[in-house]
C-alpha cells in the first residue's frame, strides 16, 4: 500500500483545525459560526485517524472508534445549534452574532 | 494482472453504464405506459424516412428528438441565477447515478482457472464489505442537485420547490435505512454480494422481511420523486419545482439523473428483496450445470415475447387498413417491415433455443473452488450474462411499478407526506426493526 | 350557505391503504392491457387522417346566407356588429339596387382572432343572414390576415354540403329549392 | 500491477485530497454567503472522507458521507434556504475585531506545526496498524467481553435522543400550535367556527400549515 507520511496528515488536521477556528472567531454570520466548530472537529477526527496508523494492533482502532463518537456529537450539536438559532433569528431577525449578545447585559 | 483480469474489469465499468442505456426505455415506457392506461395510442407521429418507409419505432424517435431538440437548445442561464451553483447542480445527480451502479452485484462472482490458480472475480465494480452504506450515501449526496438548483436558480417557485423536495427526501432516507437494516439484521452484513449470496441459500428478502421490503419501496418512491410523492416538481402547484428556471441540456441531465435514478432504486430492491442475480431453483451451480437448458429456456422465452409483440404490431397494421388514412399505405408498409422483423427475431431465438438445447453442453474442470466446480471462463461468462439478464428482468418489472404508480395515485398534500414519512411508516420501520432484532436473537440462540 | 358533503367513513381496509392501492393498481393495469392487445379500445382520434365529427349546431366559423339570386341576404342593420361582444363585425353598409331592401352591406368583414364564437350575431339577425353553422371549426393561417374572412368567403359555400331540411340553405344558387325559390323571388312572392 | 499503482497513487491522491480541503477550508473562511460557505464545508468533508479511506478507514469514510455531508451540512443548508431570504446581505463578513480574532489560529498553527516539526522522529508509520473496516471497528465496539465501547454508544444515542427532544422543543414556536390540518374536519365544523378556532391559536396566521418547517415569521409584531 502506498507509504503516507504520517506527519503530513498531522499538518493537515492542524492547518484544517486553525482555519475552522479562524472561521468562528473572524466571521458574523451565525451560520459560519457552526461551520467553523464542524470544521474544527472534522479536523480532529483527521488528526484521530491519522495517529490511528502510529501506533500498533489493537490500540489502533481506538483511533477510529474516537470519530464515531465524535460524529455523533457533531451531529447532535449541529442539531441543537440550528433549532437556537432558528429560535433566535425568529425573535432578532437577524443573523448576526451580534445580535445575539443580550446575556451581555 | 492478466489480460482477462483487464477484459472483465472492462465489461463491469460497462456495466456501471446501464441506467444510462435504459433511460430511453424508460422514458418510452413512461409515455406509453402513461398512454395505454389513460386509453390513449401514446406518442406515434415522429419518424425517420428511411428506404421508403417511416419508421416511427414505436414511438423511439420521440425520444430521439426530444434529445437532439434539448442538446442543441441555447444553453440559457437566466441573469438572476448564481451561475456556479446553478451550473454544477445538475450534474450532481447524473454523477450519483454513475456512481451508485458500480456498487450493485450484477452476477455471480465468477471463478474461473488463471495461470495460477483459481481467480475470482467479484460481481460489482466496488465490491466493498461496508457496500450498501455506500450506496446510502451518495444517495443522500444527490439531494443536494436539487437543493443547489433550487436555490441557484434565485426564483420563488425553484426554491419552494426544492426546500419540499429536499425536507421529504430527507424525511424518508430515514424510513428508507431503517426499512432495510431489518434485512442487514437478518443477514448480518452489509455487503451487497453478501445479501444476495444469503437469499439465494437461505429465501428472498421479501419473504423474511415483507414490512421491510413495503417501507423499502415506499421510501424509494419517495427518493425517487416519483407519482404519490412527486412535491418536487409538483406541476398543478409550482410550475416545475426545482428545475423551473432550467432549460436545454440542464434540464435533460436533472431528468436523465432522475430516470436513472429510478434505474438504480429498481436494481436495488430487485437486489436487497428479490434475490438480485438469483431465481428459485435456478441458482448459479444449476445454471451451470444445465447451461444447455437454461439458455434454451431464456431463448424461447424470448422468442415468444418477440412473435407476440409481431402479433400486437399486426392486430395494428389491421386496425389501421380498416381507418380513412391519407397514408396508409406507408403505415401498412412500415407495420409490415416491423412485423416481418420481429418474427425473424423470433425465429432466429427459437433456433437459437433449439442450438443450444443440442450443442451447449459444458465440462466442468477438474478443478474445485469453495465448494463448486470450476467451469472454463466462457461458460462463466455466459452464466453471468444469463445472470445479468435475470437482474435487468426484475429491475425492469420495477421500473414498470413505478411508471404503472405514476398513472394510477394521486399526488399527495405535502403534510400528508411528512406526516406518513415521520408519523406511519418511521414508526412501523422501529417496531419492524425491533421485532426482526428480538426473533433474529431467538433464531440465533 | 354551501352545501356540506359529508365524508364518507372508511373501513379498516381502505384505512389501511394498501388494499386499495392494489385495486387502483389492477384497474390502470387493466386499461394498459386492453390498450395494447386492442388498439380500437383507444379512444385518440388520428387526427391529421381522421377528421372529428362535428355537430351541425356547433358554433364554428360563420356564413353569409344568400338570396336566391346570389346576394347576401344581409341588410346591413349592424345589429349583429352592435351585439357582438368582441366587435369583430366590420360592416360597410352601400344603398342597394333593390328598391324593395334599404341598404345591403359593400363590405363585410369578420375578424376570426377577434371572434369569440359566442353566437350573439347569429341570435340578433333579424333576416337570417348570418349562421356558424360550417363545421369549420379547426381555422389554421399563416398570418393575421388570413383570419380576416371577407364577404366573398363568407358567402362561399356550397348548398349540397347542408342538409335538406335546411330550407334557407337550399333555397340559396345551387340548392334544391333554389329553381323554385328564384321563380317565387321574381314573381315577387318570396319571403 | 495494482500493489505498484497504489504506491504511486496514494500519495498523489493524498496531496490532492489534502489541497481540496485546504482550498474549501479557505473558501470557507473568505466566502460571502453561507450556502456557498456550506457547499466549501461539503467539499471539505467528501476530500476528509476520501483521506480517511486512504489512512485504511473505509467505514469512516462512508459514514462521513453518509453522516456529514448527507445529514448534516444538508439540515445546514436547509435551515439556510429557509431562514436567509435576504438577511445576509446585511451583516459584513468581517469586522475590526476579525483581525484579532485571525490571530489565535494563526498562532496555535504555528505552535502545532513547530511542535509537530520538533517531535517529528516520535510520528512515524507504524507497521502494525489495523484496517479499521466495518467488521473491525464493529466487533471492537460492542466487545461486551471487556474494552468495548458499547456503553459509550449507547450515550452516544442518548444525546442524540435528547438533542432531538431539545431541537423539537427549541423549534417550535409553542407546544400547542399544532396545525392539524391533515385530519378530516368532516362533522360539523363550518367555515366560520374553523376560522375562530384557527384564530384562537396564537400566531397561527404567521405560523401557516405546520410550524414545523419553520416558516419566517414577518418582521412586525414579534418583538
Amino acid at each position: 500500500m502506498s507509504h503516507l507520511d504520517p506527519i503530513h496528515v498531522q499538518l493537515l488536521a492542524a492547518v484544517l483545525f486553525a482555519l475552522g477556528l479562524a472561521v468562528t472567531l473572524t466571521r458574523r454570520n451565525i451560520f459560519f459560526l457552526l461551520m467553523g466548530v464542524e470544521l474544527m472537529l472534522n479536523a480532529v477526527n483527521l488528526s484521530f485517524i491519522g495517529f490511528a496508523r502510529t501506533v500498533p494492533g489493537d490500540a489502533s482502532l481506538t483511533g477510529h472508534l474516537s470519530p464515531l463518537f465524535i460524529i455523533a456529537i457533531a451531529a447532535a450539536e449541529a442539531c441543537v445549534g440550528l433549532a437556537m438559532v432558528i429560535c433566535i433569528v425568529r425573535n432578532r431577525d437577524s443573523l448576526d452574532s451580534d445580535a445575539y449578545a443580550d446575556m451581555k447585559e | 494482472m492478466e489480460f482477462n483480469d483487464i477484459v472483465l474489469m472492462a465489461i463491469k465499468l460497462g456495466l456501471v453504464l446501464i441506467p444510462f442505456m435504459l433511460v430511453p426505455l424508460l422514458i418510452l415506457m413512461e409515455r406509453r405506459g402513461a398512454a395505454f392506461i389513460q386509453d390513449r395510442p401514446g406518442p406515434n407521429r415522429a419518424a425517420i424516412p428511411i428506404f421508403g418507409l417511416r419508421l416511427r419505432g414505436f414511438g423511439l424517435v420521440h425520444n430521439l428528438t426530444d434529445g437532439i431538440k434539448l442538446f442543441f437548445k441555447e444553453s440559457f442561464v437566466p441573469p438572476f441565477a448564481y451561475k456556479p451553483f446553478y451550473l454544477i447542480a445538475p450534474a450532481i445527480p447524473v454523477m450519483t447515478a454513475v456512481l451508485t451502479p458500480s456498487l450493485i452485484p450484477w452476477f455471480a462472482p465468477i471463478s474461473y482457472a488463471a495461470a495460477n490458480g483459481v481467480v475470482t472475480v467479484a460481481p460489482s465494480f466496488f465490491d466493498a464489505n461496508a457496500g450498501i452504506l455506500a450506496l446510502f450515501a451518495l444517495g443522500s449526496l444527490s439531494v443536494y442537485g436539487v437543493v443547489l438548483g433550487s436555490w441557484a436558480s434565485n426564483s420563488k417557485f425553484a426554491l419552494l420547490g426544492g426546500l419540499r423536495a429536499s425536507a421529504m427526501m430527507i424525511s424518508y432516507e430515514v424510513s428508507m435505512g431503517l426499512g432495510a437494516l431489518g434485512l442487514f439484521l437478518v443477514v448480518g452484513s452489509f455487503s451487497l454480494t453478501s445479501i444476495v449470496e444469503w437469499q439465494a441459500n437461505h429465501v428472498w428478502g421479501i419473504v423474511v422481511q415483507p414490512i421491510g421490503f413495503l417501507l423499502f419501496l415506499v421510501s424509494m418512491f419517495a427518493e425517487c420523486n416519483r407519482n404519490p410523492f412527486d412535491v418536487a416538481e409538483g406541476e398543478s402547484e409550482l410550475v416545475a419545482g426545482f428545475h423551473t428556471e432550467y432549460s436545454s441540456v440542464k434540464f435533460a441531465l436533472f431528468m436523465m439523473g432522475e430516470y436513472c435514478h429510478i434505474v438504480v432504486a429498481s436494481a436495488l430492491i430487485a437486489t436487497l428483496f428479490l434475490g438480485g442475480y438469483h431465481l428459485p431453483w435456478l441458482d448459479t451451480v444449476a445454471i451451470k450445470t444445465h447451461l444447455g437448458g437454461v439458455l434454451a429456456g431464456v431463448l424461447a422465452v424470448t422468442a415468444l415475447l418477440f412473435l407476440a409483440i409481431a402479433h400486437l404490431v399486426h392486430g395494428r397494421r389491421k386496425q389501421y387498413a380498416t381507418l380513412a388514412a391519407s397514408d396508409r399505405a406507408a403505415r401498412s408498409k412500415e407495420y409490415g417491415f416491423f412485423r416481418a422483423l420481429f418474427v425473424l427475431a423470433g425465429l432466429a431465438c427459437l433456433g437459437g433455443a433449439v442450438a443450444s438445447w443440442l450443442l451447449v453442453k459444458p465440462q466442468a474442470l477438474d478443478l474445485w473452488h469453495e465448494g463448486a466446480k470450476v467451469y472454463p471462463l466462457r461458460w462463466s461468462l455466459l452464466t453471468a450474462a444469463l445472470q445479468i439478464g435475470i437482474v435487468l428482468a426484475k429491475t425492469l418489472f420495477f421500473c414498470w411499478l413505478f411508471v404503472w404508480v405514476r398513472w394510477t395515485l394521486p399526488r399527495m398534500r405535502y403534510d400528508q407526506i411528512m406526516s406518513l414519512g415521520w408519523k406511519v411508516l418511521l414508526n412501523i420501520a422501529l417496531v419492524n426493526l425491533l421485532v426482526t432484532a428480538v426473533i433474529a436473537k431467538a433464531v440465533q440462540s | 350557505m354551501a352545501k356540506l358533503v359529508p365524508r364518507p367513513e372508511l373501513t379498516f381496509w381502505e384505512r389501511i391503504y394498501f388494499v386499495e392501492i392494489f385495486k387502483g393498481l389492477a384497474t390502470t393495469f387493466g386499461h394498459a392491457r386492453r390498450t395494447l392487445t386492442n388498439p380500437a379500445a383507444s379512444i385518440t382520434l388520428m387526427y391529421p387522417e381522421v377528421q372529428p365529427d362535428i355537430p351541425r349546431d356547433y358554433r364554428a366559423r360563420h356564413r353569409l346566407m344568400k338570396r336566391p339570386d346570389a346576394s347576401p341576404r344581409c341588410v346591413a342593420c349592424y345589429m349583429c356588429s352592435t351585439a357582438c361582444p368582441a366587435r369583430c363585425i366590420n360592416i360597410v353598409a352601400e344603398e342597394s339596387p333593390d328598391h324593395h331592401i334599404e341598404k345591403r352591406p359593400a363590405k363585410f368583414e369578420i375578424d376570426l382572432l377577434l371572434c369569440v364564437f359566442c353566437g350573439f350575431c347569429v341570435e340578433a339577425c333579424p333576416c337570417d343572414a348570418i349562421r356558424m353553422d360550417t363545421k369549420q371549426a379547426i381555422l389554421a393561417g399563416d398570418n393575421r390576415a388570413d383570419f380576416v374572412v371577407d364577404k366573398a368567403k363568407l358567402m362561399d359555400w356550397d348548398p349540397k354540403d347542408y342538409p335538406d331540411t335546411d330550407v334557407q340553405s337550399q333555397k340559396a344558387p345551387g340548392g334544391k329549392l333554389h329553381a323554385q325559390a328564384l321563380e317565387e323571388f321574381k314573381s315577387g312572392t318570396y319571403h | 500491477m495494482l500493489p505498484e499503482l497504489n504506491a504511486i497513487l496514494g500519495p498523489i491522491y493524498f496531496w490532492l485530497f489534502a489541497g481540496l480541503a485546504t482550498l474549501c477550508g479557505g473558501a470557507l473562511l473568505l466566502c460571502r454567503h453561507p450556502i456557498q460557505g456550506a457547499v466549501a464545508l461539503i467539499g471539505v468533508m467528501l476530500s476528509l472522507s476520501g483521506l480517511y479511506a486512504l489512512l485504511h478507514s473505509p467505514f469512516l469514510a462512508v459514514l462521513q458521507i453518509l453522516v456529514y455531508a448527507g445529514a448534516i451540512m444538508m439540515l445546514l443548508v436547509f435551515v439556510i434556504m429557509v431562514l436567509n431570504q435576504g438577511l445576509d446581505d446585511r451583516i459584513p463578513r468581517f469586522d475590526a475585531y476579525s483581525l484579532i480574532g485571525l490571530a489565535l489560529p494563526v498562532l496555535l498553527a504555528a505552535l502545532v506545526l513547530n511542535t509537530i516539526g520538533d517531535s517529528r522522529s516520535g510520528i512515524v508509520e507504524h507497521a502494525g496498524t489495523v484496517r479499521a473496516g466495518l467488521e473491525t471497528v464493529a466487533a471492537r465496539m460492542f466487545d461486551t467481553a471487556g474494552g468495548g465501547w458499547w456503553l459509550l454508544f449507547e450515550f452516544g444515542g442518548l444525546i442524540l435522543l435528547a438533542a432531538i427532544v431539545a431541537a423539537v422543543m427549541l423549534a417550535k414556536r409553542s407546544l400547542d400550535t399544532v396545525a392539524d390540518d391533515d385530519q378530516p374536519h368532516h362533522e360539523h365544523a363550518g367555515h366560520a367556527e374553523r376560522a375562530a378556532a384557527v384564530a384562537a391559536i396564537p400566531d397561527a396566521a404567521t405560523v401557516g400549515r405546520s410550524t414545523e418547517t419553520f416558516v419566517k415569521p414577518p418582521v412586525a409584531g414579534t418583538h
